[in-house]
């Protein structure tokens, strides 16, 4: 697959089409009926739940948000293939994988409400918080990859950022780390065509991204990541590949973010309408969903029920963190370190002597 | 005379030094075609041509490091790091050679270079939008370290920033960007580097701050008025080099120094304030000089900050311990 | 028993974890296969194995990076930058990432990371080879900053370091790693984090140093104990977090205090030792506490190092001025 | 040129062979007789003036240096090419572009008796002082190139590094800069074979380094660092392309350094005589010797007698440097900034004070 796809030759996996037509059977990941359906269910819960967020923001209740809106093939795809045991080191736009590996819900209100607690990913096995440097995650996938293989365990660490951050200093050494040491790390590299305002254009002047893979020694490919049939593909090859021969890989999925790059974000100031109606015409979904319209899996009737279910629980899920998060003073001072050193502990007794003070005040 | 924030102020500053120097460029991640994320820079690119305010790579050790070479090559570049917390990939390009260039040429490379840096915590942004480092820059040789508390101020300084032969780091308090309107000149004028500001006149108490804590000091003032107090604040304006006159000439009339500030206690310019006034005036000390900071711990998100953040309160509170002591 | 200098101490306490625990790996520039620009690590290679002591490519973020990467995933790296000046590149990492993780994952994943930094002027070295900014590493809320002065402490101390489960800053002071062999026990022992040490008692005045200049000191004490004064000196031995306890006591009973550094002198430790003496032994002082450190300067190449130094002329002066005061 | 050597295929740019025969004469640059003797002469200039330094490192009468031994020709053919008004963004090891450029024997001397005066380069037009932290200075050149495009300049920047050099973050970004902003900028990997002791298959995994060029979309060369004709070739031809695209190229240049990375490092330690034995008949000098002989251009006897004439200037203006060099106490504070901050002054004084102490004491 990687032969055939030399990103020298700026060639795309792509698997169906804009209607929904497959053009490249024998590329066609196996898939059950019902692993299809999942798989368009899994994306529009991410479509869902992301469109609750950003309205949950515009009444005030979270802080900024990044929206997923039209990248939603990409991380359900990665989800799909990444293991209990497999490795996911987030940028902040795929959350389809975080929510299969792990991640619910709730994590993502209290993260986007201010919470630390909402980056821990209690219950997601082997999963990083989201990172918010950009690109700076990178290196860690490297080092888990080298751990990983130090310790001879059966596990792939799947990465990944965004078309801005391939710019950053830590994707080169990130990539070229992962080259040497021979790890099974896949490098997912986002590209929504825009870095806040500023198009991948001013981003790089390399014929792609995928191309980069060059320079450090391994293998690159590019994708269409609104076609979830050519994710899935190449997220299954290059799973396989990275585990069996222990390399790494960087994997380019061609995307759009359709909506702002967060909620304090105003595209209209940087891009046209006629490029975002474009891009309409690729979105995963729709092209998912004719798809299945053509077998006969999905009709718009259950979508809108299903929707309804969603935005129910979604809705009775943020309601209820709403109702228990909460942010003692304590734990202002309990996880800077591991072991709380006196002085620390001492800074928070003399402010609770404030508190006091001014309690008695009032 | 016009009313601006301190937005409008830092981008008038700008406008004037591109429209009078053809070697001023200004650039950073979104800098340019947005006019940046708080529109600082915004409708510059529009004015000015794509070739003097325009858009990096999303790089920041790139945007210092051809800062260097801009400068090296007679320019006056004044770059943007987006958030506070993103300076550090550019560590590297200013300690090593933003501020050292000049030295190791022996003076033949000039490194007239400004980056500006939105900083300071209080808007419930995410992890690393909201911290307060500037005691690592004010120890780096040299480099000048400035911060406006006003829109007079943040267009005066900003137009000495990048007149002057030297780097400066442009700390931009964004907590108040667009808090404060106050009527600044259309003119050009400016502020000097180095020289603080006596804001009110006291005699019990010498406060030192800068940046969005004077507002917090002025609130505190407000009670302490009303227990009677007299307090001197200082608006420090520049926090490397120090005005040590101003600091010392009032410390010696209060005997009193307390200094606030939004960033992590230890190590940082609250100490170095505690130093000068024992070096400077010890034997007028009648208190412990004293450091109303933040704890040493990592900035908390958004729903933490409130524990986190140096509040009127806190402030009047030491100052009442600091007077009765 | 065995005479060790610092360079044999720490490769001994390296040699000792990497036997006892396998999550133990040790890499960097030329850590592996040669052992290191200072051979500090020579041998670990051989007797480990290419898996565990390994050379690195050239890239400081990429060293900080993987390590956070490895430690989140069970490990216990320790790592080299190769000379003081070229820590910067891994700024970023270190302050977004190796101080954070712990935090941002809310204790999920530890951050157990050494990172050794031979680091101080006065071995005639190229620029970036000289310099001693430990401050700005002390201002970072997250990290703990370790210096031994002696073989003995720079095991005790690796260890302490290595068992730790937050990341630590190694201070190896280059200047003295071949300069002082003692009788070091070869067992497994730890030094304690954040516990000075006093290394001489007096009266007159507290003396505060670490690394190198704990030599200087001494030499300085030889001159002031002609002179009929009484010195203190305590071996810091912890930047971060300092040990008020052992300090204050000192100064109490003294009223008087020199910190000693090779650091630039404004916004460095010295001011958060003087702020320390002020905020808790204030009524104490008899004299205004003292830093004695380096200019405010870039570090001068080798043929200008000789004043920039601290000597013990220079310490004994501000000795005397400070009794004398 | 950069369709004939595309670095994907790995192939090599040479002239002439380890015997001094030339083995593609298309590529020959036009040189005449006298032409080619300074190119020799040049090179062999700087392998006296290196040898020399050695010694002078083992009498202690400077600190350490980093001989540019084996690696004569990548630096004497960059030097043939600059111009005036061009730029050089130097490393450490490419003295002859360095005296060509314009700066001196005494620059060097004074830099490795540790004296920034020798890091000035006072009377080299437009050359930066040698960088230490490594690769740091590529993004200077980009910068550079940046102000050259706007004032509309006919200057072109040449910047270096070394293998272990392209490791580095800013490496990356360097190159990716250049790219988007289409400034000319030459980038020149001398690949010695090692960073230190860490070989170059530890630093990377890419086929070779000039591969690199495509992720940043410029063009990129692997030439014969060894044979200075080639090095000549490709230099010019990228400086042209440089000039008259606005471009940016990466040249790598695979040599050997045949000496010690600097004067305190013991190569023995991790390499082999075999490899080094392997490398002499690959000297950059012997090979173009042997061509010059067979063109009855030069001999032993003249070379003799040269090296003769170059060891006493050399010591000449090296003691000549030593007697005049000083460094006051001022000079250590007046260049840290351009205007000295009244507390830097008042230091210096304070100091003064505690001088005059001392000295009274004596
Ligand atoms: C080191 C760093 N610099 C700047 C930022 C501010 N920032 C946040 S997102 C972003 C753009 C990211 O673009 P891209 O990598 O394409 O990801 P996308 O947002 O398109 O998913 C920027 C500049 C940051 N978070 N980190
Ligand atoms: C940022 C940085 N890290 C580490 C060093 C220490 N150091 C000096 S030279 C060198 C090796 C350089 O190797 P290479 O780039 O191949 O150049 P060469 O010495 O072979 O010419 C190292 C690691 C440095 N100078 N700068
Ligand atoms: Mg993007
Ligand atoms: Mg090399």
């Amino acid at each position: 697959m990687f032969d055939q796809f030399d990103p020298a030759d700026n060639k795309m996996l792509q698997v169906i089409d804009n209607n929904g037509k497959v053009i490249s059977k024998e590329l066609m990941p196996k898939l059950s009926d019902d692993e299809m359906l999942k798989l368009y269910k899994d994306m529009l819960f991410v479509r869902t739940l992301d469109h609750m967020i950003v309205s949950y923001q515009r009444q005030g209740r979270v802080y900024t948000y990044p929206p997923n809106y039209g990248q939603e093939a990409i991380g359900v795809a990665a989800g799909a293939v990444l293991r209990h045991d497999d490795w996911l080191v987030p940028a902040f736009r795929e959350l389809g994988a975080w929510l299969a590996k792990g991640a619910t819900m709730k994590d993502v209100f209290m993260f986007n409400m201010g919470f630390e607690e909402g980056t821990k990913f209690a219950g997601a096995n082997h999963m990083l918080p989201s990172s918010v440097p950009i690109a700076s995650q990178l290196l860690h996938a490297a080092g888990i990859g080298y751990a990983v293989k130090y310790e001879k365990k059966d596990e792939v660490v799947m990465a990944f950022v965004g078309d801005g951050g391939t710019s950053e200093g830590d994707f080169h050494e990130a990539l070229n780390f992962a080259g040497v040491w021979k790890v099974p790390v896949i490098f997912v590299v986002q590209n929504n065509q825009y870095a806040i305002s500023v198009p991948v254009k001013m981003q790089t002047a390399s014929i792609n991204m995928a191309i980069k893979s060059k320079a450090y020694g391994i293998k690159g490919i590019k994708v269409d990541g609104n076609d979830i049939f050519a994710m899935l593909a190449a997220f299954r090859y290059a799973h396989e590949y990275a585990r069996k021969e222990s390399q790494a890989v960087l994997i380019e999925a061609i995307t759009y973010r359709k909506g702002a790059h967060t909620t304090s974000d105003d595209p209209t100031k940087y891009r046209t309408t006629d490029e975002e109606k474009e891009w309409d015409l690729k979105d995963p979904l729709r092209r998912m969903k004719l798809f299945l319209e053509k077998k006969k899996l999905w009709s718009d009737a259950e979508e809108e029920k299903l929707v309804e279910e969603y935005n129910k629980e979604i809705d009775r899920q943020f309601i209820e963190t709403e109702q228990t998060v909460s942010y003692p003073l304590e734990d202002v001072f309990k996880y800077t370190y591991a072991e709380m050193p006196q002085d620390l502990r001492d800074q928070q007794i003399e402010h609770e002597k404030f508190l006091q003070w001014k309690n008695a005040r009032k | 005379m016009k009313a601006m924030n301190i937005v409008n102020a830092v981008n008038d500053a700008l406008d004037i030094k591109l429209t009078e120097d053809k070697s001023v460029v200004v650039y950073g991640e979104d800098v340019g075609y947005e006019g940046g994320v708080f529109r600082v820079t915004e409708g510059l690119q529009q004015k000015h041509g794509v070739e003097r305010v325009f858009d990096s790579p999303l790089a920041e050790s790139g945007i210092a490091g051809t800062a260097v070479g801009m400068a090296a090559a007679g320019l006056r570049p004044v770059v943007e790091m987006q958030f506070c917390g993103f300076i550090y990939p550019a560590f590297n390009q200013i300690i090593s050679h933003v501020t050292r260039m000049h030295n190791r040429s022996r003076g033949k490379y000039k490194m007239p270079i400004v980056i500006r840096l939105p900083y300071g915590g209080g808007i419930n942004a995410l992890e690393h939008h909201s911290e307060s480092m500037e005691a690592i820059f004010a120890h780096i040789p040299g480099l000048k370290v400035v911060v406006p508390s006003t829109p007079h101020d943040a267009k005066g300084l900003l137009i000495s920033a990048i007149e002057s032969d030297d780097p400066v780091l442009f700390l931009e308090p964004k907590r108040i960007y667009r808090a404060i309107k106050q009527e600044v000149s259309e003119e050009k004028f400016s502020v000097p580097i180095g020289k603080a500001k006596v804001l009110s006149q006291g005699t019990d108490v010498t406060v030192v701050a800068y940046g969005a804590m004077i507002r917090e000091v002025q609130k505190a003032m407000v009670m302490a008025k009303e227990a009677g107090y007299s307090v001197e604040l200082i608006d420090l304006r520049t926090i490397y080099p120090l005005d040590k006159e101003t600091i010392t000439a009032s410390v010696k009339k209060t005997g009193r120094i307390i200094f606030v500030g939004e960033e992590p206690r230890s190590f940082g310019v609250g100490s170095e304030i505690i130093a000068l006034a024992n070096e400077e005036a010890f034997l007028h000390l009648e208190a412990p000089p004293k450091r109303v900071a933040a704890f040493d711990v990592i900035v908390p998100y958004p729903r933490g900050e409130h524990h986190y953040m140096i509040t009127p309160e806190k402030i009047f509170y030491e100052i009442e311990r600091t007077i009765k002591f």
